[in-house]
Parts: C-alpha cells; structure tokens; sequence
C-alpha cells in the first residue's frame, strides 16, 4: 500500500475506514460463528430451546473457532513477513525457500 | 447572511454527526440483513427436505422451523455474550500492558 | 438505530438508502433462490431445456421457499420484540424466558 | 457568470437525474455479476468431477456446461416471473387494503 | 442500461467504476480459485509443502476452472442476445425458441 | 487568497491522487481479508472435526493448521503465477490482434 500521496483529510478517512472495516469484519466472524456452530450443533428439532448437550457443543465449536482463528493469523502474518522479505531479495521463487 | 465562524463550525459538526449515524444506520441494517439471511438458509437446511413434494410447508416443517428461528437466535446470543467478555478480555491485557510500559 | 441526529437531508438520503438495500435484498433472494432451486432439481444433462419434472420441482422449491422466508421472518420479528421487551426490563438472562 | 434561479434548478436536477442512473447501471452491473458467478459455481458442480484428470474440458464436459447454462437461465426466467406474479399480488392487496382503510 | 442521461463528469465516473469493478471481479475470480483448487487438492496435511501430486492436481484445477469459465461466460452472451432479440418482438415466452 | 489557475490544478489533481490512493488501499484491505477468511475457513474445513471433543486446538489440529496455512499461501502463490501469465498471454494477443488491424 502507498499512502504517501494521501491528504491529511484523507488520512483520518483511511483511520475511519480501517475502524469501519473492523467493525464490519467483527460482525462478519460473529455472524458466520453462529451459523457454523448453529450448524453443527444444534441438531435436535423435539425442543424449543437449546439442550445442554447442544450448548455445550456451541461453547467448545466457538472456543476452538476463536483459537483456530488466532493461529491461522499468526501463520498467516508470518508468511507474510517471509513473502516480503524474498520480494525484496529479488523475487526468487516463493517455493524453494519454504520447503519443509 | 454572513455566518458568524462558531455557527459555521457547529453546522460541520453537525453534518458530520449525521453523516456517522447514516453510515451506522446502515451499518445495523446489514447486521440485521446478515443475521436474517444466514438464519433464512440454516433452518431451510435444517428443516425442508430438498424433495420438495407439495408447495406448501406441511405441519412438521413448519413446527421444526418456529424451533428452529429460536434455537438460532439462542446461539446468536450466547456466541454474543462470549464474543463480549473476550472483548473485555483483550481490552484488560491491554490496558495491563499499558500501565507496565509506563 | 439512534436517527435523530440525522438532518432532513440525509433523512431523505436514508429513505434512499432503504429502498436501494431493499432493491439489493430482492435481487440477492432472487439470485440465491435460483441457484437453490436449480441445484437442487436440475438433475438431467442429457436435454437442453428443462424437463417437466424439473420444472415442477422449481416452482415447489420456489413456493416452498418464499413461504419458509416469510415464516422465518415473522418469528424473527416475535423474537426481536421479545428481546427488546427483555432489554428494557434491565438486562434479564435472555434464555431464561424462553423455555419451551 | 450570474445563473437565472431555473437553469440552476435545471443543472441540478438533470446532476441527480445523472447520479440515479449511475448507481442504477452500478447496481445493474452487480446483478449481472451475481448471476455469472453463481452459474459458473452451479455449473462446475453439475459437470465438472472434482478429479481433475486433464486442463482441457473434455467431450462429456463441455457439452454438460452448454446444457447447464441454457438450463439455468431457464430456470433463472421461470422464477423471475414467480417473483414478479407475487410482486403484483403484494401490490393488489395493499392497493385493496387502502382502498378499505378510506 | 439508460445511460443517456449521465453527465459527461459521471461517464468518466462511470469507467473508472468499471474498471474497479473489474478489478475486484478478478480479485473474487482468484481468492474462489484457490479455495476451490486448495479444497480439492490439497488431501495431505503430514507435509508441509504441497505435494507433486498435488501441485499437478491445483494445475489442472485451475486450467480447468479458467476453461469452464470462459465457455459459460460465452454461452451466457448468447443466451442474452436471444433473450434481448425476444424481448424486441414483442416478449415471446422464453422457452418455445430455446428447445433443444 | 486568489489562487492561480496553475496551483488550482495542482491541488485538484493532488486531491485526485489521493483519493485514489484511498480507493486502492481500501480494495487491498479487503482483498487481504477476504483471503485470510477464506483460509480461516478452509483451514478449519481441512483440520477441525465438527464433533467439538474439547475447546482447545490439540496437538494433531494444531500441526494440521499449521501445514494448512502453509500450503494454502503456496497455492496462493501457483495460482497467481497462473493468473498473471494468463493476463499477459491475454495483453500479447491483444496487441497482436491490434498490429494487424492497423
């Protein structure tokens, strides 16, 4: 990203962005959780309400769903780190450095 | 019709107050949409078989999909306190973290 | 949603606002339906146009589903105001009232 | 450079006028898009076996995603009209419904 | 499309908007690929580099996909200039011209 | 506070610049994101059973995420190679077409 060009104006509108965008990638994660935990785990349709055997799964589905999400990041950030310091080595294949 | 400058100021301040509750406004509206969506697919899957025999939902989809709505939204409260307190979570590390800089 | 800050203009700019999501909702419905729909009873690659079991299938799967949508809706809508109801009364266990 | 009050009007009106049909043609573009992509998904689930055997789409393929695109318009103008009999009974009964209320 | 009565200011717009939406399509078109290819291929999680046979596989996945894409996409033209042509004499039911 | 004409254009085409550049760091953010969701899901896909036994990651998942991560990137990377070659086939056809029309 090159932000050198942007006004002083247009940098707290990126600050706003980013702040929107955070919120919306929130509701994002909080939405798609509920329907993937909902969707693996409440599977009995006799009761109205959740059964603790149901809930109890929910609990653990987000639990490791947040752990999950955490360690992809962290992986995720670290490649990224990798990735940028070869482009700046002059673009040798991505591959050979990652073996293993 | 010349504008004293603390008018002037207060009329931006304004706008730019509605401009945020506009752009929030919007921003509920798409959660909602959101929510309602996902739920709309979930309890189909859920609860209509994809044979779909007569056009009508008949009494045992229909039951399953009231139960279904409340089971849903149950566990978008429950994923929302959990989301809440590890929100506090991070803000207190935080906040920890801040003071031992310091 | 808090809208009394909202001057008359962007009042108006909402009501826009409104109409264009509510433009963007039916042409999503319209799209995510038709590929329900098709998924699920378009079977038979041997013909070009769709067969009459096909098509009875997709107008089934189309009711079907505008009326599952419609129900979905209403309870959501009972449910919202139950959850207002609650919040009012300061904050109560949200499960608690909805046993059965 | 003095405006007389009616063409400012004018300009001002033929700008929205230009706007609505900006967003208009933007959100035409978005359609068209959201129908294309969910074919080419729908498509390649119905023709293409996830084994991968060659790049080329072979005999059996490529005629399988012919049938599937004239397959799923179809299907796409079917519940177009669905939607658009339901559009107008909605609009029936409200129009019944105010007419009673009066 | 009615475009006649944009501004000469908005069909500058207009292009530029395009030319992002483009740029975002292919941004969809290769983060779906990936996924796609990746779900598909990627079978073995005891190494950490992807496989040969699985690199041949996410090759011919891709080939593939850019393929299927391409003949759709032509088809979808067609259907639309039939579709466009029916609708100027005068909206004949759909279906009659398009047997087989 | 007369500006010159000169100095007008110049900020114009500065405030252009910058909008501009506000619009693609905008689209990189969210290109950016939706890769890391989609791994995310795969990723949980590929290496989390939906039986939920516990709430911590074991050591069998946590390896398989790791790994995962690693070669979704690397099919990142392939693919893109793929894409960027294809475009400049594309571009090359294109001014080829071109040199013959003129």
């Amino acid at each position: 990203m090159d932000l050198s060009s942007l006004t002083e104006q247009d940098r707290m509108k990126m600050l706003q962005l980013l702040s929107e965008k955070q919120m919306k990638d929130t509701m994002r994660l909080y939405n798609s959780l509920v329907e993937r935990c909902f969707t693996d785990c409440a599977l009995d349709f006799t009761t109205r309400s959740l059964t603790s055997k149901e809930e109890q799964c929910i609990n653990k589905c987000a639990d490791k769903f947040f752990r999950h999400s955490a360690r992809v990041g962290q992986r995720f950030q670290e490649q990224q780190v990798i990735l940028m310091q070869q482009q700046q080595q002059g673009d040798q294949p991505a591959a050979a450095q990652q073996q293993q | 019709h010349a504008q004293p400058p603390m008018s002037l100021m207060q009329q931006i301040a304004q706008q730019q107050a509605s401009a945020d509750a506009l752009r929030q406004a919007e921003q509920e509206m798409e959660a909602m949409a959101d929510v309602f969506n996902r739920m709309v697919d979930a309890c189909f899957k859920k609860c209509i078989p994809s044979k779909y025999h007569e056009s009508d939902l008949n009494k045992g989809e229909s039951v399953c999909v009231d139960r279904c709505v409340a089971k849903y939204m149950d566990t978008h409260i429950k994923i929302g306190k959990k989301l809440q307190a590890l929100g506090e979570q991070a803000q207190a590390i935080q906040e920890q973290q801040m003071q031992q800089a310091a």
